[in-house]
């Protein structure tokens, strides 16, 4: 249906301000169908704000966005087209606190998939064992550890099988056996053919799974390329140094 | 409306009183209102006991009855102390004024309990532990942090309250406090023209709730200051 | 001041017979006021001028103005109309029942409306966010993301509405009918005992005013199962 | 020697019995009876103003010692206070639309019972023509008011056929008026003391028969010597105090 | 005042259950005045839990905690006192909505230790550039990145100066970079002298600073010990995977 060629997210000149505040100075991006992206950068640096424009939770304020061939405006009328395509975990994890973790899985499968209960609650089962808290199953998010809940968050989002999937910090709440885990999980959706963007300081998944690095600070994307070339040679300086830290930590 | 001309010095003189009795009952209720809430959130068995009597009662009572118990039941009693004093006193009661501003007070805060308390819900447990894993006292975690958060969410229906407030200063008539509505009652005893006066009434209420709805507005833009991103 | 407790015993039958009336009146305007002030606030939290406006003038004017001018305007004011004493609508509004029930329901709109309101602005907006992001469609949101949250935080204010009705009700015995302050008031008019005769009317009142915090707290443990304590 | 006071409790809103004209001032025909009640007890008279519904607490509680409020003077009133000889006679009449036609009574003035079949009456509740309906027509059809301009409304608009109400405050508040052209008075004042009690008198705490008995003397005084008459011209082109 | 040989922290096969589950199982342990703990192990294991209870945010259920010679029971009336001792960094930030990140900082010293408005304010901008953000002050919560909101609850702690802090992941939403930085402080700290708990996978911090190292799975601590040891040789199977995870990483 689509042309394979066309990137699937485009960002042309993408700004964003917060009153006088400039979060995003222009950042332009073009993802292909299938690619796998890891974003990092300093904190502040506007990594979160740039994957919400791309669902169009923050509202951009110049520039173009464009996904799977819609371009997001003002007017857009079939933003929730767009939306069902495009999955998202958040940092805060945004659990539906009045739901059990099975049933914040099931809630969007049945209501825009139609899926018929049972089937969603199979589907929901599936992926919450396969995040390792099958028996977490009927707790509200207030009765689960943060690493539970961040499970459940990450278990939510897969369980739409969206064709986009933005993830910030997906891991930050998890222990490193833990996280191993869910980036292996991550890393075979990837082999399936899902796009994905990733806020992440998993340098490690960076170097394995991603096609695509790219590093922001202030706003801006300072540099970008295919993981060999970008933590080998970084050409930025500013780059340099957050490497520096990473890798000597 | 010529008529009215004549009865304006009632109205104002109604108007002034139902505004005397709205700011000292506005005070009050918030006060049973408060106290209600945080005893009903309260694990003391006592306490959410007693607060739940309190709101039954003083909801499910008639307005009429509680006021004049109040009232009359205090002069009683009054009455009966002071004569074991000076056998020659005859009537001794709190003024009519204060008796009916308590009296509706405690019948409105019997309400203001139950939004005070469901305005306390909306603020996040992790809110309060924060509070107190810093060392702030109960009474200062209450006044700092969950009064600050929960009264956005309780200005909606707290507006509604002080709606009430201001349509119950008319029972006040029957211990004698001239407030509006008797104002009007008095004039169509004499004009016999009811519609115009309760007309008066209603556009002075209508003022009034105007200024409290138009406060809860600016009081609401206030309180969500820092949610300023929302819708 | 003595108090002959006597008749309080000798007038609450009386008085219970007029519960039916009262309680026929509360659950109708309840149900219907209800389901009015869910549009309301629909249409006042939606962010569109030609809908929240409306709905703000709406609401204005019914908080606005005492419960009993409204019963009167629909009760007395229609009336003076010729061409609805010639309408069909006449059957209804002839009769003081459907002119309370009217009234009651077109003032408990108004009221709820704002509880909601409240309520609703309790929901995190992350939660809005979460549910856009999963594609849910806004009334889907609505539904079951907002509803089931807004309604815990409204519940205790939306039992005061309840209670304040049932209160409110009393006003039809200003247009003709019976209820439970009504059967007492007639009563007290003609014993001149008004404290023996309130006070069974008070008893009545309290049995149904238990009887609504204790179901309005039921429904707030189910809507609330969710939290921790 | 100091002067004795007599506390007087009104409505001061029940024009013309007693009532505050817009300056404030007290007037109507009870406050002139108990004025004149004082003046011959050789006591000073002060007014409180309250709601019917705060007026026997009031009494009960020592806020005033006297009702002067039209207070109809029933048995099951008597239980809780004590009521002077009447001052002003209680007596009802009917009211109706005149192109209706109504024959309630027969030419004699004698009920017409069938005539009241299917006609809705409206009268205010509670109150003694209540009781003779029970009596006299039970099964006519009555619709009950809490006050007087509800039911002056509702017999224009249709919603009842026929009202009884006390004929002084119909004649002063609906049939003088333009509002009440087009309705008129149908059959005789009805008078009938069982019914409709004694009159209107003062009523007092219980237990103060002294007090009681001078002021009923005084009212008796004020009947002999043409006073009442002359208070009742004041409002009314008739008498409306019991003559024997 | 006390005696420095006694420990500041005691648990005492402390059990703690929700419900049916049993989320501590009987956990023992002594903090001597000054010693820094790094506590580790899977998500849902109990570390938070823990953590809580030591500052009675959660209500153990069996045993006994005695924090700074003060035993934590049911009708314990100091324990505003014990808690003023205790600071705490939250897993879920738990910011004051209402307040901007400064005022944040400067409610607890002016309430709590009566601090002039003035000096509070400066002390609360002295702590807001130790973690670089002096110029998000008067931003609110809800306008802060995640790696602010969780720099703004590090500093509100610090503020108070309390003799013990317990942090539970405090690092989870910061970069690299960030990260040392913070950890840089709080090793600063622990040269001052405060006894520390730190819930963290942070294993160079473990290294650097810690005293001692606790290793939890469900519900019990199944090894510790100083970090040398810990490292190098541990005993315990779990743990044994579970570094493994951590170092080839
Ligand atoms: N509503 C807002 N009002 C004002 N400033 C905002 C708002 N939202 C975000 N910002 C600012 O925009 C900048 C970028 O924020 P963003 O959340 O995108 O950072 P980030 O790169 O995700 O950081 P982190 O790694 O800490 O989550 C930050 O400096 C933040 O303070
Ligand atoms: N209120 C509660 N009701 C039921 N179970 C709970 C409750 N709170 C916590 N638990 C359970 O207790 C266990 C321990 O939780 P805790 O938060 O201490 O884990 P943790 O070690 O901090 O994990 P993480 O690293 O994911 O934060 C978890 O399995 C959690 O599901
Ligand atoms: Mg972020
Ligand atoms: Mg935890």
């Amino acid at each position: 249906m689509t042309d394979p060629a066309r990137p699937i997210i485009l960002l042309d000149r993408v700004t964003k301000s917060f009153g006088a505040f400039q979060a995003l100075k222009g950042v332009s991006l073009e993802i292909a169908r299938g690619q796998k992206v890891v974003v990092c950068g300093p904190s502040g640096s506007g990594k979160s704000t740039m994957i919400r424009c791309i669902n169009r939770l923050e509202e951009h304020n110049g520039g173009r966005i464009v996904v799977d061939g819609i371009e997001l405006t003002a007017s857009i009328k079939d933003i929730d087209a767009v939306r069902r395509e495009v999955g998202m975990v958040f940092q805060q994890f945004n659990l539906f606190p009045h739901l059990t973790a099975v049933e914040n899985l099931m809630l969007a499968p049945r209501l825009v998939r139609k899926m018929p209960r049972r089937e969603a609650r199979e589907l929901a089962m599936h992926y919450l064992e396969r995040v390792h808290i099958p028996e977490q199953a009927d707790k509200y998010p207030s009765q689960l550890s943060g690493g539970q809940q961040q499970r459940v968050a990450i278990a939510r989002s897969l369980c739409m099988k969206p064709q986009i999937m933005l993830f910030d910090e997906p891991t930050s709440a998890l222990d490193p056996e833990m996280i191993k885990e869910v980036l292996d999980v991550m890393g075979e959706l990837a082999a399936e053919g899902m796009t994905m963007i990733v806020v992440t300081h998993e340098m490690g998944f960076a170097r394995s799974v991603a096609d695509l690095v790219i590093f922001m600070d202030k706003g801006e994307i300072v540099e970008q390329g295919p993981p060999a070339t970008f933590f080998a040679n970084p050409r930025n300086e500013r780059t340099k140094t957050f490497l520096g830290q990473i890798l000597t930590h | 409306m010529a008529v009215v001309v004549e009865w304006l010095d009632a109205f104002a003189w109604g108007a002034l009183v139902v505004l005397r009795v709205f700011v000292v009952a506005l005070i009050l209720t918030v006060i049973w209102g408060l106290i209600g809430a945080s005893a009903k959130l309260s694990d003391s068995a006592l306490a959410r006991g007693v607060a739940n009597a309190y709101t039954t009662v003083f909801r499910g009572t008639p307005e009429l009855l509680v006021l004049l118990i109040i009232y009359f039941g205090s002069a009683v009693t009054l009455t009966g102390i002071a004569k074991m004093v000076d056998p020659s006193v005859k009537f001794i009661g709190i003024p009519p004024f204060w008796a009916g501003s308590l009296a509706i007070s405690l019948i409105v805060g019997a309400y203001a309990t139950e939004t005070f308390r469901g305005a306390f819900l909306g603020v996040d447990r992790g809110q309060v532990e924060a509070a107190r894993a810093l060392g702030l006292s109960p009474g200062q975690t209450f006044f700092y942090v969950r009064l600050p958060q929960m009264w956005r969410l309780a200005l909606p229906a707290f507006g509604n309250h002080m709606n009430s407030l201001i349509k119950d200063t008319a029972l006040l008539s029957v211990i004698g406090v001239e407030e509006i509505m008797y104002a009007a009652d008095r004039a169509t005893a004499m004009t016999n023209k009811p519609f115009t006066m309760y007309l008066v009434v209603a556009i002075i209420y209508l003022a009034f709730v105007s200024v409290i709805i138009k406060t809860v507005a600016v009081l609401e833009v206030y309180a969500n200051r820092h949610l300023e991103r929302t819708r | 001041m003595n108090f002959e407790i006597a008749l309080v015993w000798e007038s609450l039958p009386k008085i219970v017979e007029g519960m039916g009336l009262t309680i026929e009146l509360l659950l109708i305007s309840l149900t219907l006021g209800t389901a009015l002030s869910v549009v309301l606030v629909l249409m006042r939290i939606s962010g569109i001028p030609a809908l929240v406006w409306p709905a703000f003038l709406y609401i204005y004017v019914f908080r606005g103005t005492p419960m009993l001018v409204q019963l009167f305007i629909v009760y007395h004011g229609l009336a003076q109309f010729e061409f609805v004493r010639n309408s069909v609508l006449w059957v209804f509004l002839r009769e003081p029942f459907w002119c309370a029930i009217i009234a009651f329901s077109l003032n408990v709109a108004a009221y709820t409306a704002e509880i909601l309101r409240g309520g609703i602005q309790g929901v995190d907006r992350g939660l809005h966010e979460a549910g856009r992001a999963l594609g849910l469609k806004p009334y889907q949101r609505f539904l079951h993301v907002t509803a089931p949250i807004a309604i815990r935080l409204s519940l205790p204010a939306y039992g005061n509405e309840i209670i304040s009705l049932l209160k409110g009700t009393a006003l039809v015995s200003l247009i003709t009918m019976y209820d439970i302050t009504g059967v007492a008031r007639t009563i007290v008019a003609r014993t001149f005992a008004p404290y023996e005769i309130f006070v069974s009317a008070a008893i009545v009142y309290l049995c149904l005013t238990w009887l609504i915090q204790r179901g309005v707290g039921l429904a707030e443990r189910r809507f609330g199962r969710y939290v921790r304590r | 020697a100091a002067q004795e006071t007599l506390m007087v409790g009104s409505e001061c809103t029940y024009f013309p019995f007693n009532y505050r004209d817009s300056d404030g001032v007290l007037k109507g025909y009870d406050i002139d009876v108990a004025n004149e009640i004082g003046k011959r007890l050789k006591a000073k008279t002060e007014y409180v103003c309250m709601k019917f519904d705060g007026l026997l607490p009031a009494l009960l509680a020592g806020k005033f010692d006297l009702i002067a409020a039209s207070l109809s003077i029933t048995e099951d009133r008597r239980q809780k206070i004590d009521f002077s000889v009447p001052y002003r006679l209680s007596i009802g009449q009917f009211v109706a639309p005149k192109a209706k036609k109504l024959a309630l009574f027969n030419a004699d003035g004698s009920i017409n019972k069938p005539a009241f079949k299917g006609v809705r009456i409206g009268i205010q509740r509670a109150t003694t023509y209540d009781n003779w309906f029970q009596a006299i027509v039970p099964d006519a059809n009555i619709v009950r008011y809490e006050g007087v301009e509800a039911i002056y409304l509702d017999l224009k608009s249709g919603r009842v056929d026929a009202i009884m109400t006390n004929p002084m405050k119909t004649y002063l508040e609906f049939l003088s008026k333009p509002d009440g052209a087009g309705f008129e008075v149908v059959g005789p004042q009805i008078t009938d003391e069982k019914y409709f009690g004694t009159g209107a008198g003062i009523g007092l705490r219980k237990g103060n028969d002294a007090l009681l008995k001078r002021i009923d003397a005084a009212i008796l005084d004020m009947k002999k010597d043409g006073t009442l008459d002359k208070f009742s011209k004041l409002y009314f082109p008739f008498a409306i105090y019991p003559v024997n």
